[in-house]
C-alpha cells in the first residue's frame, strides 16, 4: 500500500478537480457526496498505509518525479512515509471523512454546498501534501495551500463583512507567519545545502553548524509554526476565523491546519533538538499561549468563540510537550484533540443548526432533552477536553503535564495544571449554558430540534474515536504510540521514565485540579454560589481585561498596523516622487534620443542592408584583432 | 588506369558555373534571365554536393532550389512589372560605399578560404542514413520547430497575397441577406 | 575471379549493363511515344465507336511515323515577339530531367543505369524540375494565353507533387529503403505492394494523372477548350520534343514508378531462370498501366482549373497525409507490420470510396444554397 | 581529391557576390534571388565542412536541411510582401517603397 502513497491526495485533488469544474451546473448537491467518497477513500489507503508502517516499514521515500533541478538545488515530488506522518495521515483523512459527511447535513441548505466542497476537498489535499512531503519545500506548497483554502472557507459567507474581514486579518497573520517559514527553509539551504529532511538530519549528525546558525533557523522555523498553530502572537486570527461554517471550523481550526504547526517542529525534532535554548523558547510560548487562552475562554458567550480560544490553549499545551522534549506527547495530543476538539465543533454546530444561527450561549439553555445525541457527545468531548479519566484526552494531556514535571520544568509543570482546572471550568460552563437550565429564549427553544441523522452519525463516530483515543498511549510514556513514534521523532536524549509513585501522583494532580474546576463552575452556574454576575463585578478590571481579550486586538491596532500605515504612506510619497519621477526622466531622454536617431532610419531597404554589412565588416574585424590577440587571451 | 583527373576537371567546371552565373544575376538586367540563371547556379552547386558525396542534399537543392523556388521567384516575376527606369534615386548613392565595405569583407575573407585543410575522409556509403538519424534524433526539436516556422511563413504568404475580394464579395452577399 | 550476372566478369559487366539500360531507355522512349500515340488514337476510336487511323500501313501502323515525319520536315517557326533563348531552351527543360529519370528504372534484374540509394528521391527532384520548363516555355511565347496556361499548369504541377511524394514516402516507411532495387526485391512473388499499400497507390495514381497531364487534369493542353495553353506557340519539332516525347516518356516513367513500387517491378514467373524475361515483364506491366491511363482519357470528362485545385488541397493532401499518419503508426506500434497495415490500407480505401458520394452531394447541395439565394432577390424585385 | 579550400573558397566567392548584389541592386525580387545565393554559398560551406570533417555523423549537413527550410519560408513571405506591397502602388524598386521611414 505504500507504494501507492500518493493516492491518498489524488482522490481528494481529482473530488476537487470534479467538484470544481462541473459542481455548481451539473452535480449540485451530488458534489458534497462525491467529494465525502473520495476523502474516504483517502481515509481507507491512508489505514492501509498505517497498518504497513506498524507491520514494520519504518521509513519509505515514495518518490513521484522531480519537481525542481537546477545545479545543487534538487527538489523532488516525494512522499516521506514513516510513523510520523502516517499517524497524520490517519487523523487528517478520518477526521475528513467524518467532518465531510457532517457537512453534507449543515450545508444542505446553502446554495453555495458545491463551492464549498470544492475548497474543502483542495484544503484536504494541500493538508495531505503538507503532511506526505519529504522537504520542507514540499510541504510550503501545502503549508501554502492550507492557508489558501483557510482564507477562501473563512470568507465562504462573503456576502457578509465580518467573514470577509476574518477572512482577511487570518490570511495576513499567516502570512507574517510564512514569512518566518521562508528564511527559515532559505537558511536551511544554505546553512545544509539541502531541504530534504532525511538529508539534512544526516548533515546534522556528520558535522553539526554553528549553534547560532542552528537557533535561526528553529526560531524562523517556529514563527512560521506560531502563525499557522496560533500561538501568541499570532493567534488573533483563529477566534475570528470562527465566522466560517462549523465544519470549516472543525475541520481546519480544529482538526488539521492548525495541527501543522505542531507537525512541523515535530518533523524537525533533530534540529529542535540540537539548538539548545530554541526548544526552551517553544516551550515557553506554549506554556504562556495555554494559560493566556483558557483565561480568555472564561468569559466568552459565543459558543464557538470559547472553542476557538480551547484550541488556541490545546495547542499551547502541544507546543508545551515539544518544548519539554516529549514529541511523541504532543503528537499523541494533537491525535486525541483532533477527535474531541472536532466532536465539540460539530456539536456547537449541531446546536447553532437547531437554534437557527444563534451562537450566544445566552440565549440558549435547556436544550438538553430536545437534543439528546448531541448532549451526549458533547459531554464525553467535553469530559476528555476536560482530562477526566478515562477519555482520551486525560491520557494525552496529563502526560504533557507530567513530562513537563519529570523533565525538570516545575514551573511550566505548574502553568499546565492550574490550565487545566481552567479549561475544565470554561468546557462544564459552557456545556451547562447550553443544554441544562431553564430555556431563556422560548423561541428559539420552540424550534430547536435534533440534527439529521448524516449529522449525528459522525458525532457518534467521533465520540467512539473519543473514548478509545487514549487506548494507545497506556501505559503513559510507554504505550503503543510511544514506542512507534520513536524512530520518527526520538531526539537523541532518552526520555527518563519516572517511578510508578511520581506517575499516580501526577494523574492525581491533574485529575484534582479538573475536578475542582468543573465543581466551582457548576456551583456558580447551577447553583447561582458564588453568583456569576456577581464575581464579574467583584473582579472588576480583570474581568473587563479578560472580556476584551487583553486589548490584543486593540494593541495590535494601535501598534502595529498604524505603523504600517504610516510606512505605506511613506512608500507611496516615495514611489510617486523618486522612483515615477526617475522613470519619467528615463522615459523623456529615450524620447529625446529616439527624435535624434530618427533620422539613421531612412526607410530604404538598401540603406538598412548596407548597416547589416558595416555590422559584419565590425564582427570580422573584431575576429581579427581577437585572433591577433589585440585584445589579449 | 586511374580516372583521378576527372573530379577536378569537373569540379572546375562546377565552380566556373556556379561564379559565373552567379555574378550575372547581379550584373544582368533581365530579372528573368537572372532567375533562370540563379536557378543554374543552383544546378551547379547540387553538381559539387554530389562530388562532396552528399546525394541526399544534392538531391533536396534541385528539389527545394530548382523545384520550388526559382519557380516562386519567376512567379513573382511574372506578377510584377519592373519598370526601365533610367535613374536611380538616392539608393544608388550607395554603391561605392558598399563597393568598399564588401571588398573590405571579402579580400581577407578570400585570402583565409585556402588556409582550411581537412584529411581526407574515409571512403562511405551516402549521407542518407547519418542525415535521416541526426534529424530524427539529436535534431528532433529543431525539425518541429522549422515544419511550425514553415506553417506560420505558408499561413503569412497566404494572408499577405490575399486579395480583399473574396472577403468583400462575402460581406456584399450577407448584406444582401 | 569473380562471376557477375550472367557469368560475366563485373569488370566488362559493370560498363555493358549501363549500356543495355540506356539503349533499353533511348528505345523505349523514342519509339515509346510512336507506339503510344498509335495506341492513344486506336483506343480512343475503339471506344468511341471509329475506326482510327487505318491508312498508312497495317492497321495504320505506319501513322505515326508518317506524323513524325511531318514534324520534322516542317519550318522551324518561331515568332519574332519571343524570347529567343528561353523559347529555345524551354523543351530542352522539359525535356532532359525526363530523359534523365530513366536512369534509375530498372528494367530487369541487374539491368540498371545506375542504383542509386536515394533512387525514389531522384525521380521525384527530376519530376519537380520540368515545372521549371513550363513556366520558361509560357513566359517566352510572350503571349498572354500562354503565360497564364504555364502559370496554371505550373501551380498544377506543383500541388500535385505533394500527395504524389506523401504517397512515395508511405512505400519507402514499409520497405525501409529508397532504393528502387531494393523496393522490387522487397515484393517476393505475387506478394506486391498493393496488397499491402492499396490507399497509396490510389493516391499516387490519380496524382500522377494530373502529373503527366493526363484526363481528367490535362488542362495545359486542353486543346478542345482553351487555347493550347504554354504550348500555343510551338509547332514543328519544338512541339513534338515537348509533347510527344516528354508527355509520353514521363507517362511511361511514371507508370514504371507505379509498377516498380506496387506491382513488383521486372518480378515474374520465369525470370529466375531467364533474367532478361524481366525486361518483358516490366513493360508488359507498364504498358498495362498506360492502357488505364487511355482508357481514362476516354471515359472522363476534364475539370475546371478551381475544383483540380481544390481536389488536390482539400481532398487528396489531407487524405494522403491521414494516410502516413496511420501507416507510420502502426509502423511503430507493430514489430512486423505488414498485416496491420494493409488492413488499415484496405479500410481507408474502402472509407475514401464510400466517402465520395456523400462529399459530392453536399457539394451539390452548396451549390444549390447558393444559387437560391442569389435567385431570391431578383424574383423579390420583379 | 578536391582541397577543402577550393570548395570554400567558391563558397566565399558567392556569397560576397550575392552580398553585392543585395547592396546595389534595386529589383525587390532580385534582391531576394541575390539572398537565395548568399544562403546557397553558406550551404556549400556547410556541406564541405560536414563531409569533410563529420566523422560519423551528418551534422553539418543538417543545418542545410534547416537553410532550405528557412529559404523556402523567407521566400514565401518575402514574395508575399513584395506583391502586396506591389498591389498598394506598382513598383518594385525598393528606393522607391520607403513608407518604413521614422
Amino acid at each position: 500500500m505504500i507504494d501507492q502513497v500518493w493516492l491518498i491526495p489524488a482522490f481528494p485533488l481529482a473530488a476537487f478537480l470534479i467538484t470544481g469544474f462541473f459542481g455548481r451546473r451539473w452535480l449540485r448537491v451530488w458534489s458534497g457526496w462525491i467529494a465525502s467518497a473520495a476523502v474516504g477513500a483517502s481515509a481507507i489507503v491512508a489505514i492501509g498505509v498505517l497498518l504497513e508502517v506498524i507491520g514494520g516499514r519504518e521509513r519509505t521515500v515514495v518518490a513521484l518525479y522531480r519537481w525542481i533541478g537546477v545545479g545543487d538545488f534538487q527538489v523532488n515530488v516525494a512522499a516521506l512515509v514513516d510513523p510520523l506522518s502516517a499517524v497524520m495521515l490517519t487523523v487528517v483523512t478520518v477526521v475528513s471523512f467524518l467532518i465531510f459527511v457532517y457537512s453534507n447535513g449543515y450545508m444542505a441548505h446553502d446554495h453555495g454546498l458545491p463551492r464549498f466542497f470544492t475548497w474543502l476537498s483542495l484544503f484536504v489535499f494541500a493538508m495531505l501534501i503538507l503532511v506526505m512531503a519529504d522537504n520542507y519545500l514540499l510541504m510550503f506548497v501545502g503549508w501554502e495551500g492550507v492557508g489558501l483554502c483557510s482564507y477562501l472557507l473563512i470568507g465562504f459567507w462573503f456576502e457578509r463583512p465580518e467573514p470577509y474581514f476574518a477572512a482577511k486579518k487570518a490570511f495576513v497573520m499567516n502570512r507574517i507567519g510564512d514569512w518566518g517559514y521562508t528564511i527559515g527553509i532559505i537558511t536551511t539551504f544554505l546553512v545544509f545545502g539541502s531541504m530534504n529532511y532525511l538529508d539534512i538530519f544526516r548533515r546534522l549528525e556528520a558535522n553539526a553548524p554553528s549553534q547560532s546558525a542552528l537557533t535561526i533557523i528553529c526560531l524562523a522555523l517556529f514563527f512560521g509554526a506560531t502563525g499557522k498553530s496560533a500561538q501568541l502572537p499570532l493567534y488573533s486570527w483563529l477566534p475570528d476565523a470562527m465566522e466560517g461554517p462549523t465544519p470549516v471550523s472543525a475541520l481546519i481550526h480544529a482538526a488539521t491546519m492548525v495541527t501543522s504547526g505542531v507537525y512541523l517542529v515535530a518533523r524537525s525534532m533533530p534540529l529542535f533538538a540540537a539548538a539548545g535554548p530554541s526548544l526552551a523558547v517553544v516551550g515557553v510560548v506554549g506554556a504562556i499561549t495555554a494559560i493566556f487562552a483558557a483565561t480568555v475562554a472564561l468569559v466568552q458567550i459565543d459558543i464557538k468563540r470559547v472553542m476557538a480560544y480551547s484550541t488556541v490553549s490545546q495547542l499551547g499545551y502541544m507546543f508545551l510537550a515539544l518544548g519539554v522534549g516529549a514529541p511523541a506527547a504532543a503528537i499523541f495530543h494533537l491525535a486525541t484533540h483532533a477527535f474531541f476538539k472536532a466532536l465539540l465543533f460539530l456539536g456547537s454546530g449541531s446546536v447553532i443548526h437547531a437554534v437557527d444561527g444563534v451562537q450566544d450561549m445566552r440565549r440558549m439553555g435547556g436544550l438538553r432533552p430536545k437534543m439528546p445525541i448531541t448532549y451526549w457527545t458533547m459531554v464525553i468531548a467535553g469530559g476528555a477536553l476536560a482530562a477526566l479519566p478515562p477519555l482520551a484526552g486525560f491520557w494525552s494531556k496529563d502526560e504533557i503535564v507530567g513530562a513537563a514535571f519529570s523533565n525538570g520544568y516545575p514551573i511550566l509543570w505548574l502553568v499546565g495544571l492550574f490550565t487545566g482546572g481552567l479549561t475544565a471550568f470554561y468546557i462544564a460552563r459552557a456545556i451547562w449554558l447550553t443544554f441544562h437550565g431553564q430555556p431563556r429564549d422560548p423561541h428559539l427553544f420552540e424550534h430547536a430540534h435534533e440534527s439529521p441523522r448524516v449529522m449525528t452519525v459522525p458525532l457518534l463516530a467521533l465520540a467512539v474515536g473519543t473514548v478509545l483515543a487514549g487506548a494507545i498511549g497506556i501505559p503513559p510514556d510507554q504505550g503503543f504510540i510511544h514506542s512507534f513514534l520513536a524512530p520518527s521523532v526520538e531526539t537523541g536524549a532518552a526520555e527518563h521514565v519516572p517511578p510508578l509513585g511520581t506517575i499516580v501522583f501526577l494523574a492525581l494532580a491533574s485529575v484534582v485540579a479538573s475536578v475542582i474546576g468543573i465543581a466551582i463552575s457548576l456551583s456558580m452556574y447551577a447553583r447561582g454560589r458564588p453568583d456569576p454576575a456577581a464575581v464579574a463585578r467583584a473582579s472588576g478590571p480583570y474581568y473587563r481585561i479578560l472580556v476584551n481579550k487583553y486589548y490584543v486586538d486593540e494593541l495590535y491596532d494601535h501598534r502595529f498596523v498604524d505603523v504600517a500605515r504610516a510606512v505605506a504612506g511613506a512608500s507611496w510619497a516615495f514611489d510617486v516622487h523618486i522612483i515615477d519621477g526617475l522613470a519619467n526622466r528615463v522615459g523623456w531622454a529615450l524620447a529625446l534620443g529616439g527624435a535624434g536617431l530618427r533620422r539613421a532610419q531612412t526607410g530604404i531597404v538598401g540603406n538598412y542592408a548596407l548597416t547589416i554589412v558595416a555590422g559584419l565588416l565590425l564582427v570580422l574585424v573584431a575576429y581579427g584583432g581577437y585572433a591577433a590577440g589585440v585584445f589579449g587571451r | 588506369m586511374t580516372f583521378d583527373f576527372v573530379e577536378p576537371i569537373v569540379f572546375a567546371m562546377l565552380s566556373v558555373g556556379v561564379i559565373a552565373a552567379g555574378a550575372a544575376v547581379v550584373l544582368i538586367n533581365r530579372i528573368t534571365a537572372a532567375a533562370l540563371l540563379m536557378a543554374f547556379t543552383f544546378l551547379c552547386m547540387a553538381g559539387m554536393f554530389v562530388l562532396l558525396g552528399a546525394e541526399t542534399i544534392a538531391a533536396f537543392q534541385v528539389l527545394i532550389y530548382v523545384g520550388a523556388i526559382t519557380v516562386l521567384i519567376l512567379y513573382g516575376v511574372m506578377f510584377t512589372k519592373s519598370g526601365d527606369r533610367p535613374y536611380a534615386l538616392f539608393f544608388q548613392h550607395q554603391t561605392p560605399i558598399a563597393a568598399i565595405f564588401v571588398a573590405a569583407i571579402a579580400i581577407p575573407v578570400l585570402l583565409l578560404a585556402f588556409s582550411f585543410n581537412a584529411p581526407a575522409p574515409p571512403p562511405r556509403g551516402g549521407d542518407l542514413p547519418g542525415l535521416a538519424t541526426s534529424v530524427f534524433t539529436d535534431f528532433a526539436f529543431p525539425f518541429e520547430i522549422a515544419s511550425v516556422l514553415l506553417l506560420a511563413a505558408m499561413v503569412g504568404a497566404i494572408v499577405l497575397t490575399k486579395r480583399d475580394e473574396a472577403e468583400g464579395a462575402d460581406t456584399r452577399r450577407r448584406e444582401r441577406r | 575471379m569473380p562471376i557477375g550476372p550472367f557469368g560475366l566478369d563485373p569488370v566488362i559487366w559493370a560498363p555493358l549493363r549501363l549500356v543495355i539500360a540506356v539503349g533499353l531507355a533511348l528505345f523505349l522512349i523514342l519509339n515509346g511515344a510512336l507506339l503510344q500515340i498509335y495506341l492513344e488514337r486506336k483506343i480512343q476510336a475503339i471506344i468511341q465507336d471509329r475506326l482510327g487511323p487505318y491508312h498508312v500501313g497495317p492497321f495504320g501502323l505506319l501513322q505515326t511515323f508518317a506524323d513524325a515525319l511531318k514534324l520534322i520536315a516542317k519550318e522551324d517557326v518561331r515568332p519574332s515577339a519571343t524570347d529567343a533563348w528561353f523559347f529555345v531552351a524551354a523543351p530542352a527543360l522539359v525535356f532532359c530531367p525526363m530523359l534523365a529519370s530513366w536512369l534509375v528504372l530498372p528494367f530487369a534484374y541487374d539491368i540498371t543505369g545506375a542504383d542509386l540509394n536515394i533512387g525514389l528521391l531522384y525521380l521525384t527532384t527530376l519530376g519537380s524540375m520540368t515545372v521549371l520548363g513550363i513556366v520558361i516555355a509560357g513566359w517566352a511565347s510572350n503571349n498572354k494565353y500562354a503565360l497564364v496556361g504555364g502559370l496554371r499548369s505550373a501551380g498544377q504541377l506543383i500541388s500535385y507533387e505533394i500527395p504524389q511524394i506523401l504517397a512515395l514516402v508511405t512505400v519507402a516507411l514499409v520497405v525501409g529503403s529508397l532504393s528502387m532495387r531494393t523496393i522490387t526485391a522487397s515484393q517476393p512473388g505475387p506478394l506486391v505492394n498493393v496488397l499491402v499499400l492499396p490507399f497509396s497507390f490510389l493516391v499516387y495514381f490519380i496524382a500522377a494523372l494530373a502529373e503527366t497531364n493526363r484526363t481528367p487534369f490535362d488542362l495545359p493542353e486542353a486543346e478542345s477548350e482553351l487555347v493550347a495553353g504554354w504550348l500555343t506557340e510551338y509547332s514543328g519539332m519544338r512541339w513534338g520534343t515537348m509533347l510527344a516525347l516528354s508527355e509520353y516518356g514521363n507517362v511511361t516513367v511514371v507508370c514504371s514508378i507505379i509498377v516498380t513500387l506496387w506491382f513488383g517491378g521486372w518480378q515474374g514467373p520465369g525470370v529466375d531462370a531467364l533474367p532478361l524475361l524481366g525486361v518483358v515483364w516490366f513493360t508488359l506491366k507498364v504498358y498495362a498501366f498506360i492502357l488505364a491511363f487511355m482508357w481514362i482519357r476516354a471515359t472522363l470528362p476534364r475539370l475546371r482549373i478551381d475544383q483540380l485545385m481544390s481536389f488536390c488541397w482539400k481532398g487528396l493532401i489531407p487524405v494522403s497525409l491521414l494516410n502516413i499518419l496511420v501507416v507510420a503508426t502502426l509502423a511503430l506500434a507493430f514489430p512486423s507490420s505488414r498485416v496491420p497495415i494493409a488492413i488499415a490500407n484496405w479500410l481507408l480505401v474502402v472509407a475514401f470510396v464510400a466517402g465520395i458520394p456523400f462529399v459530392q452531394r453536399r457539394r451539390l447541395a452548396a451549390l444549390r444554397a447558393r444559387a437560391r439565394a442569389t435567385a431570391q432577390p431578383v424574383r423579390a424585385a420583379s | 581529391m578536391i582541397p577543402l579550400g577550393a570548395y570554400i573558397f567558391v563558397s566565399a566567392v558567392l556569397f560576397f557576390i550575392g552580398c553585392a548584389g543585395v547592396l546595389v541592386r534595386r529589383n525587390a525580387v532580385v534582391i531576394l534571388m541575390c539572398v537565395e545565393l548568399m544562403l546557397n554559398a553558406a550551404n556549400l560551406a556547410f556541406v564541405a565542412f560536414s563531409r569533410r570533417y563529420g566523422a560519423i555523423d551528418e551534422r553539418g549537413s543538417v543545418f542545410v536541411v534547416f537553410v532550405f527550410v528557412i529559404a523556402a519560408a523567407e521566400v514565401a513571405v518575402g514574395l508575399g510582401i513584395v506583391l502586396s506591397a506591389y498591389r498598394n502602388r506598382p513598383v518594385v524598386d525598393v528606393d522607391e517603397i520607403h513608407a518604413m521611414k521614422g
